[in-house]
């Protein structure tokens, strides 16, 4: 489905070239779900983007095999239109795909409901949480039934409850629908609850530092499970592997 | 210039832009009879009677022409104050109309049941009654409609107006914008005989002094401009290279006989005659009764 | 309520000082004026001065409304290519500077004397600053937005109608109020240069030329009016079809 | 070398159609003559037209600097108080719609004929922009920069120089964008009402009054290409000085 | 030091009326080092502004003893000036408070480094990631030396590994400064590990549930402690609290 080989991303401006990412081979199957960690600042918003068409690399290939519209992309920052309203913004990707509005509107509040924004359709986006409109951003994504969704951070905001109401909506809809999903987060507890594998970036540049399968079967939940070892494993090597980073100078951007 | 401490500075505006029928000033400069006078004078390029009046009021400039019976209109209906004439550039009124051949206009008659197009406030329009009276016309059966003074010319020539009022002077600035048609006119002169053209106009505070040392000098001018139009609109075009120069020397002598007109000496402006033209606009109704020559003129030695 | 009370004590002070300016420096009433003798022609001509001021406002609006959609597509054009963009801009720079009066020859011939080329003037005067906003308001979208529409895969014109163009608004309306100000002006040296005798602007200049220069006053200060009316009418709707903007901004 | 060779190309276009047009509809030559008696009439008075350009050039960025502190300063008041917002804007707006026509003899009597009376005209014409663009741009700052601001208890000034000021700082530059191109309609004008016979709008309106239009149309090229070397060089100078604001839009 | 006595804030706008917080009732102790949490969208973000001073409260009283230039806000946006680099960012609030530029350039850097940022004093804010930002924004917070400093969900973008960095740098300024902090995080683990007490907020609107005292001594980290069940016991109880108010009808903006 997706297919990167041998990526790479330099920004150059004015102040200097950073190498955001450096040899990126990956390769996510249909229905597959990829969690992305690392540490800030290390090529994940970079990926995604590239993976979205949004950027061109700047070394390697990447394909995907979907059309621009099938594939979702939510972003770090909620980009709401300020001048929608909360349902408004999430019904944005039906209105220009030129589909029926109408047909829509009951998903979307579906959709809204399910975020916990049931009664704020009207409100605009300045008069929400930032939790609040990260969740908007969260359902526009979704409106799309996209064979591709590519999150990024989606529950940064959110609190501990949210997330796992909304991780358990994922895990349903990814169980539904076999989304291809590569989803960057920061919880490694996120990361080896949703994923199939879990691709770990090194940073400055970013490369792939391992890629942990996570092999435990679905519906999973932390803590309350037969595989609680397997999981617990997992996390511990993914914290590890975080670690493993630290000891790298962080690199400059080359001036 | 080096001199010019010593001489005394004169502002001078022109009746309107600069077209041949200006050149005079420009000449006494060229030839030096302003500093004959001991005089340094700059010539600005006036805007019109009115503004020209403001200017003289407000001591904006020194000396300008402007049309007499506009002048003689304005400052006794007390629309002015303070200003004075002190001689005669034209001793014949130039104002008249101007109209295209082929335009079926050739006598005042004619112009009934015509558009006329006029700058608002031009004597012209002022006078047109009176005009129309003496002539035998009928006023009423003439429109007129007001069309700025830049776009005259356009108009008659794209016909958008049968007939404009216009200096004869301008018959051949009229006929170069209408690609070299005759025009024709129909000068005030013929009918009112009494109107001055254009007066040299300053300030009531003026010193009567310098006053006769820039008529004389103007004048001066003015009898070499006339004289020697050719010469006149090269002068005129060397300083001012927006002017034709055959244009000029064209308006040049088309003025001669005006400005000298018959009898008078060049630059004379008299009571007796100024009377007559105050009783003239005051049978039109357009000035207040008992205004006397006095009031509007204080002719220099 | 304040926001009249303000402005009209404002201008009271202003018709003071002009009162005392005059009576002081003895200004010659040829040049300016004095209150009274504008108040009074006010009082005189109101049916003539009443007229002309309408015939004004209607070459106003109309010729404002025509700059809005000639500034507004070519706003567009610009915006959406670069070529365009700089082939056109700087003629369009070029063409704003000519001088109204040297294309007086052309009005009249084309026009003749009636309102048309009035509006053309007005438009003239009135569909750059339109341009202008428009297009730096268009350029001003947040990198955010853009990147979103890209993810969708918007066309180019999904992108303007839906993003730019809404975020383009608050720049466009600035662009308006410019625009309508122009806009009297461009009436007025429409009315001088084209020709006739309709127009406030026509009352102006021909009461100046009159020297009946408080009858001129009064044409100005019924211009002023007029143009303080629809700019606040501009004013208005931007506040009714824009409150997110003034929300978001503080 | 696109960003000029685009323009220039599009010109020439422009000229060819011009020149077409006179040819095949028979245009008068005294209504609008052919490029090439424009040109001739270019190469027959350098030496005059280059010095009345020059002339005009000055008076056009001596007004237009005088523009900017007076538009700036009024943009401030304006946007620092709501008082002197709702006192100043009306009168303001009614302000600008005097027509300039109408104040030749009040520059005349103030100035006399010297460059003093045409630079006025040109500030006359070329604040309005200036302030209301700036206006804009102050109020439209995001609440969050606002907040930051007033989180740190900034004074109402810093928060205007280190935030406002630099926010509004694009919308400025469209303001003065169009401030130039009104300065050198301003230059025009004021060199129409304002006597004296310097400038290339003397040169304009005389050339046209006289019927020597191929003049006419030479001053008003020169103006022309004034007017587009002035605007791009206050582009030049916004991307000299605003790269973020490029960089963060799209 | 700061004081909230019955204070409740009602938002009323053309799209209805929402009440975020409602008989709030807290007192923070100078040098105290206060942890709000509860679900998105329930009003922390607005019980900072109330304390900020930034909104005024619609009921109660707010008092803060301390000057405005005293107490230090972190936003949960960036909030950064486009225009300015990242040092001069960091700045900010030196050249607002009119303090000598020169004398702080050093400590900017320092901070800069701290935060890992070291090498990118002259980027521009667009050319970061989302976790840069922020952690620009907890340099331009901490450069005040502030006596009580509100923090937003400071972490919120970043990895664990920076986060537990920073969390340790943070302790270590609260232990040197006594800084009085109020800190909203979504990260139970961080409250715990942080605070010496816990609000617990409950949603629309936002009353104060339950304030927990975690009664360890400092310095603390997870995992590795005598108090490991103590600490346990304190998150067990918060995770209690936030599940509670699942139950409560989540009310609508009235209308
Ligand atoms: N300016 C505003 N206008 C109207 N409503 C507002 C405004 N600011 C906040 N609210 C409302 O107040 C409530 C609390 O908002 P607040 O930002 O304090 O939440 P929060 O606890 O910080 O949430 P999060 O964890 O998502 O950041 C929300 O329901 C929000 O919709
Ligand atoms: N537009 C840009 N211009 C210059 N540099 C950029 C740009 N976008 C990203 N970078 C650089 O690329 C690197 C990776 O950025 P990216 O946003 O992909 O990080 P990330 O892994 O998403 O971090 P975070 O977890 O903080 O969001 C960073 O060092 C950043 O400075
Ligand atoms: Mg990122
Ligand atoms: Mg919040």
């Amino acid at each position: 489905m997706i297919q990167l080989d041998g990526v790479s991303r330099t920004f150059s401006g004015r102040r200097g070239t950073v190498q955001a990412l450096s040899g990126i081979d990956l390769q996510v199957d249909e229905g597959e779900f990829v969690a992305v960690v690392g540490r800030s600042g290390c090529g994940k918003s970079t990926l995604l983007r590239l993976v979205a068409g949004l950027l061109e690399p700047t070394g390697g290939k990447v394909r995907v095999n979907a059309t621009r519209r099938e594939i979702a992309m939510q972003f770090q920052r909620p980009a709401l239109l300020p001048w929608r309203n909360v349902l408004s913004n999430v019904l944005f990707p039906v209105e220009i795909f030129g589909w029926k509005r109408k047909q829509h509107v009951a998903k979307a509040r579906e959709l809204l409901d399910t975020a916990g924004l049931a009664g704020f359709e009207k409100q605009m986006p300045h008069e929400l949480s930032g939790g609040m409109q990260q969740r908007v951003s969260l359902c526009r994504a979704l409106i799309q039934r996209p064979k591709v969704m590519l999150m990024d951070e989606p529950f940064s905001a959110l609190d501990a409850l949210t997330r796992e109401e909304l991780t358990v909506e994922l895990q349903r809809i990814h169980a539904r629908e076999r989304t291809t999903t590569i989803f960057v987060t920061h919880s490694i507890d996120e990361a080896v609850l949703l994923a199939d594998r879990v691709v770990v970036l090194s940073p400055r540049p970013g490369r792939i530092a391992e890629i942990v399968e996570i092999g435990v079967p679905r519906p999973r939940s932390l803590g309350q499970n037969e595989h609680t070892e397997e999981l617990a494993r997992c996390s511990a090597r993914l914290h590890e592997l975080l670690m493993q980073n630290t000891d790298e100078t962080i690199t400059q951007p080359a001036g | 210039p080096d001199s010019s401490a010593d001489l005394t500075e004169v502002k001078y505006l022109t009746a309107f832009n600069a077209f041949g029928r200006e050149a005079y000033a420009f000449v006494a400069d060229e030839k030096g009879y302003f500093a004959e006078q001991g005089l340094d004078v700059e010539i600005s390029i006036g805007t019109g009677s009115g503004e020209n009046m403001a200017a003289l009021a407000s001591g904006a400039a020194d000396f300008a022409p402007v049309d007499s019976t506009g002048y003689i209109l304005t400052k006794a209906t007390g629309k002015v104050t303070g200003i004075t004439a002190v001689s005669a550039v034209q001793q014949k009124s130039m104002v008249g109309f101007m109209t295209l051949d082929g335009y079926g206009i050739t006598t005042p008659k004619d112009l009934e049941g015509r558009v006329m197009g006029d700058q608002s406030g031009a004597t012209t329009t002022l006078l047109f009654p009176t005009y129309a009276k003496l002539a035998g016309i009928d006023a009423s059966k003439v429109e007129i409609v007001p069309v700025n003074a830049g776009e005259l010319a356009g108009a008659l020539a794209a016909k958008k107006v049968d007939v404009i009022g216009q200096f004869v002077v301008g018959k051949p600035l009229i006929e170069k914008a209408a690609g070299g048609k005759a025009a024709i006119s129909l000068p005030f002169s013929d009918v009112i005989t009494d109107l001055y053209g254009n007066v040299l106009l300053t300030s009531e505070k003026t010193d009567p002094a310098l006053s006769a040392k820039f008529n004389t000098a103007l004048i001066k001018g003015l009898e070499y401009a006339i004289t020697n139009p050719v010469e006149a609109g090269q002068i005129l075009n060397k300083a001012q290279p927006e002017t034709d120069a055959a244009v000029a020397a064209k308006e040049l002598e088309i003025m001669a006989p005006y400005a000298r007109g018959e009898g008078a000496k060049l630059g004379e402006i008299d009571n007796e005659r100024v009377s007559r033209v105050i009783e003239i606009l005051t049978d039109a109704g357009s000035i207040p009764a008992g205004k006397k020559p006095a009031e509007f003129i204080q002719p220099v030695a | 309520m304040v926001a009249v009370a303000l402005p009209v004590l404002f201008l009271l002070t202003l018709i003071g000082a002009w009162y005392l300016l005059v009576r002081l420096y003895d200004v010659p009433p040829q040049v300016v004026p004095s209150p009274e003798t504008v108040g009074s022609e006010l009082v005189r001509l109101p049916e003539y001065l009443a007229t002309q001021s309408w015939y004004t406002l209607r070459e106003v609006w109309a010729g404002f409304a025509i700059a809005v959609v000639i500034g507004v597509a070519l706003a567009l054009a610009i915006s959406a290519s670069r070529v365009v963009d700089q082939a056109v801009s700087p003629i369009l720079v070029g063409f704003n500077a000519i001088p109204k009066i040297a294309i007086g020859p052309m009005l009249v011939m084309w026009f003749g004397f009636g309102m048309q080329p009035k509006i053309f003037v007005v438009v003239l005067l009135c569909f750059f600053p339109i341009v202008l906003s428009t297009v730096a308001g268009l350029r001003s979208t947040p990198a955010d937005l853009i990147e979103l529409t890209r993810s969708l895969d918007a066309s180019r014109v999904k992108t303007f109608l839906k993003v730019r163009v809404p975020w383009a608004l608050p720049q466009f309306f600035t662009g308006l109020k410019l625009a309508i100000s122009l806009a009297f002006v461009g009436a007025v040296v429409g009315e001088f240069i084209g020709g006739g005798r309709d127009g406030i602007g026509y009352v102006i200049v021909a009461a100046k030329a009159n020297i009946q220069t408080g009858l001129a006053f009064a044409g100005i200060f019924l211009l002023a009016l007029m143009s303080i009316a629809s700019y606040y009418a501009l004013v208005a709707l931007e506040r009714l079809l824009l409150p997110w903007s003034r929300e978001t901004t503080s």
